[in-house]
């Protein structure tokens, strides 16, 4: 079955039971990012504290199984480490996504979103799962 | 299903249907009205054109370009004779129906025309649907920004049909022309063009059909219909990509001003002024799609052998079994018609809590079915009925009801992962 | 001729070439400066993607969908790199060159946009060149009709090089736009793109290339040349017939306003006002030519392959031969540079008393000697000259000495007829 | 040998030995017509007396060896017809000519005119071999 490459069980346990999900205080920065050729949209709020370590990475929107669980991991990975490490990951994230599965992730890097390496192949898909993490992006560098 | 209409014999005429996708599944492909497969018919003509007749058109002076000017002129009579052109020379080959739209928008409001027909500025009026494809939208709305003109539209009402409560004060003196498709692909539905060409008449405006979903499922006959203009595309009429075609009426295309300028779209010129061939050439500056109208040509060819009657005839089983079908999947709305009135083989729905990406990904992954999800290009239909996205199945004269469950059985399984 | 260039071998990938023509003819096909022939290598990737991987792009999500936009996709790659390109997405695929010099054209002047480089009227100016194809003729006749601008034009030396004694005159503060040809489609000219484009540059104005007639025969780095647009067509190049490409500098694909509007050129539509997807996608409207990309992607890789720097070393032997086997016969005059210094294979000629027509037609009758006879869709150029048509004799990677020793033959042959 | 096909010996013949070349009086109508595409052109005059018979039909011009001898062979054909006589064989001729080489031509209509019958296969000669006669045409039906 090629829903392997997709739809990894993490991806669904993801979706079924997001992590981090809902807006909360204090944050540094609010952001809100729409995917308008499918209609996916999120909210994304961010706190940096101490040497830039990243304190919380809160969401909430909507979409695809994919844009949703791209959002709870990126919640994962993205909290207690520091801002520069967040953002090799999520280099390293669009690397893979805009490889139109011909890049070898590196999963050192990415950790359990290597579980998105099958997306890449769908370019129709790859804005889905990049949406909260072009969010998170955004919301990061205004904040620095 | 009819006992004439053999169906199986004409998948063997298609050879991606007998193909196996990767970890063995068969391919269902029910994703037609996006862009059809190609039978065997097409490809070696094109093939054979490519590799033993290929010259330039109508500017060469040798058998090469002899047997490739007959082969592309021949290809335009039958296109001709598939829509009942009253003339020939009506037929214009664009890139797609998109570029066919885009030509008709851009020979209004253009200064270096005078034909009041299409003379265009504020207080003018363009009137679309809102149940139009992308390409039957924007170049209607870069035509109202660039001339100050105003566009207008009509609604769709609930059971997804063409709202034509307000078409008198819709369509009015103000109106230059009138652009709709003729049968939607989202919704199915078959637009009333009679009606609506009617109210046109009226008031001296001009109308533009755009038959994209219509020319390849049924038959068209534009002198029958008595529009103005008509645009569709090879690509889902069994036919090659990058071939499409307008036809107009001979009186209008000899009105227009020419839209791109270029190599064959000329009579003669000079540095500083030009004239310009009559049409079709006019509108076909440059090096035609000459392969890919000869694949045209043949597409038509074999869809004529098969009788596009029987071909809309079985189009018209298949929906009747997938409304059905599909009526017994729980949390399943169908968005447009759900009965044979006015409706082709189109069928779009919404399934409870879960996103069409995911709908159309598992079907795809774990059956081989190939629909479409998303806004299939009609994003302000969408909007109306306020959901960002459908998963749309849509036939052809390939298609079969042993597809259409396979399309029900993947759904449930779908239902299942995310439940 | 070179001993690494193996002509034979390379013949043998055009099937055309073994063809014989009615009567028993061989085929001595010197018209490529129309259109080339295509080698397997194109046919059979085009056939096999129609007969098992074709679906519609971008919009699809199932497997063939996939494998349809990755194909579409990796063909701008090989372009992008095939030109030097400094980012794939300033590659834009249309319908044929045409289509791109168009494209261009209505970015000017457009009340949509508000780009001061692009914004155009009465005082404005556009600036071509005597020796234009059509096709970078009209457009911008079109443009300057459109739009109250005033077009002018370098004029073509008695040696059919671009005269340039009056650059700083022709091209000033008041220039918006300069478009020229980077080689004569008749005299074979390569025109000196440095020097032009160091007073453009002066004077702020935008470049545009031709490149038509020197991309499928040099190699060309956009990049380098340093221009700001530059356009070429697939069937000039191994390619298939209905692909183009338009190259631009990103930023200015950015500044542009769109042109075709449609299906996959947007990002987000309402009824009343759109958003536009980034370049290229912007600037390509519906369904694009997919198995056209693909062909010419093949194309260009295979001229990669054999190098396309040999190609222009052995089409420069060839124009040196034929350069002096055509100057043995008598009444035969040369258009264009007489010399190998900066020109192409394309050697134009006229045959004292004898009408073009009737060259051409001899030559293919009684030879099988395509060659291409008229203007040549430059007849500016030719009014220039005096004369109303020429015969075109043009070389390609798979022609011989011996092919143009059968032209020589042949010429001696239809004065003979005429006498 | 194509070359049959399109260069009868009858068309070469006519075009090194044009019939009536040269512009007479008196005449009904002179007329001045143009190919654009390749430059051919030609200046015809009519002269029609008693009874719609055609008493001269003179021309000059300049092209290649079909125009030519086109213009030759009308002259031969009309010559001493009746106007309405002579609209038949040119209705017949342009029927053969635009007929892409799949038209019976009608020998008993065209008489000689029928050596032109190979050029309908080559769309760019086509209007080569009407110049002349679409410019007859003009004249006469502007006479009329
Ligand atoms: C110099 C030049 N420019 C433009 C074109 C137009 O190319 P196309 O006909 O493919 O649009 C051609 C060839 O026809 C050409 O030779
Ligand atoms: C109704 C309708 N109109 C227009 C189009 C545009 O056709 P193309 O993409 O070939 O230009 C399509 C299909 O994409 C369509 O379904």
């Amino acid at each position: 079955m090629i829903a392997e490459s997709m739809y990894q069980e993490l991806i669904l346990e993801h979706y079924k039971h997001p992590q981090g999900r809902g807006l909360r205080d204090p944050f540094d920065n609010e952001v809100h990012h729409v995917n308008p050729t499918c209609g996916d949209e999120i909210t994304m709020r961010v706190k940096v504290g101490e040497g830039g370590k990243v304190e919380d990475v809160s969401y909430d929107g909507q979409g695809c199984s994919i844009s949703q669980a791209a959002a709870s991991v990126l919640h994962e990975l993205a909290t207690g480490s520091t801002v520069e490490e967040t953002l090799s990951v999520v280099e390293e994230f669009t690397r893979l996504m805009q490889g139109r599965g011909k890049v070898e992730p590196d999963e050192e890097i990415l950790g359990d979103a290597v579980a998105f390496a099958g997306v890449a192949k769908f370019p129709a898909r790859v804005k889905c799962a990049l949406l909260a993490w072009m969010a998170y992006k955004d919301a990061v560098v205004r904040s620095a | 299903m009819s006992t004439e209409f053999d169906v199986e014999r004409i998948r063997k005429d298609f050879p991606v249907l007998s193909r196996e996708l990767p970890g063995g599944r068969p391919l269902v492909y029910l994703d037609s009205g996006n862009s059809s497969q190609k039978p065997t018919q097409v490809i070696e003509v094109m093939r054979e054109h490519l590799a033993s007749h290929y010259a330039n058109v109508g500017r060469a002076m040798h058998v090469l370009g002899a047997e490739s000017t007959e082969a592309y002129e021949a290809a335009r009579d039958k296109v001709a004779t598939f829509v009942g052109a009253p003339d020939r020379d009506e037929i214009v080959f664009t890139k797609n129906a998109s570029e066919a739209l885009n030509l008709v928008a851009y020979a209004f409001g253009n200064p270096i025309n005078e034909d009041p027909r299409f003379v265009m500025g504020p207080g003018d009026e363009i009137v679309i649907s809102e149940m139009e494809h992308h390409s039957n939208i924007v170049p209607w709305q870069l035509l109202a920004r660039r001339t100050g003109a105003t566009l207008r539209w009509f609604s769709v009402t609930d059971e997804g049909r063409l709202d034509l409560s307000n078409l008198d004060e819709l369509v009015t003196e103000r109106t230059k022309i009138v652009s709709i498709a003729h049968q939607s692909n989202v919704l199915g539905t078959v637009n009333p063009v009679a009606r609506v060409l009617a109210r046109v008449r009226q008031v001296g405006a001009l109308m533009m059909l755009d038959a994209s979903q219509s020319v390849p499922h049924k038959p068209v006959d534009v002198a029958a219909l008595g529009v103005d203009f008509l645009a569709f595309t090879g690509h889902k009429a069994v036919g090659p990509s990058g071939i499409g075609v307008l036809w107009a009426r001979g009186e209008l295309l000899s009105a227009m001003p020419p839209f791109m300028g270029g190599g064959e779209m000329i009579e003669a010129v000079w540095m500083d002024r030009s004239t310009y061939a009559p049409a079709p050439h006019k509108f076909e500056a440059g090096t035609p799609p000459i392969v890919e109208a000869i694949g045209l040509g043949a597409a038509v060819e074999y869809l004529s052998s098969i009788g596009v009657d029987a071909i809309a005839g079985h189009e018209r089983e298949l929906t009747r079994y997938a409304l059905e079908a599909l009526g017994e999947v729980p949390g399943l709305k169908v968005i447009g018609p759900r009965d044979l009135q006015d409706r082709g083989g189109t069928v779009s729905f919404t399934l409870e809590g879960i996103h069409p990406h995911d709908v159309g990904q598992i079907l795809d992954d774990e059956f081989g079915v190939a629909v479409r999800v998303g806004h299939h290009c009609a994003r302000p239909l969408h909007l109306r009925f306020g959901i960002p996205a459908t998963t749309r199945a849509s036939f052809y004269l390939y298609n079969t009801p042993a597809e259409i469950d396979a399309l029900v059985r993947g759904l449930h399984h779908v239902r299942k992962v995310f439940a």
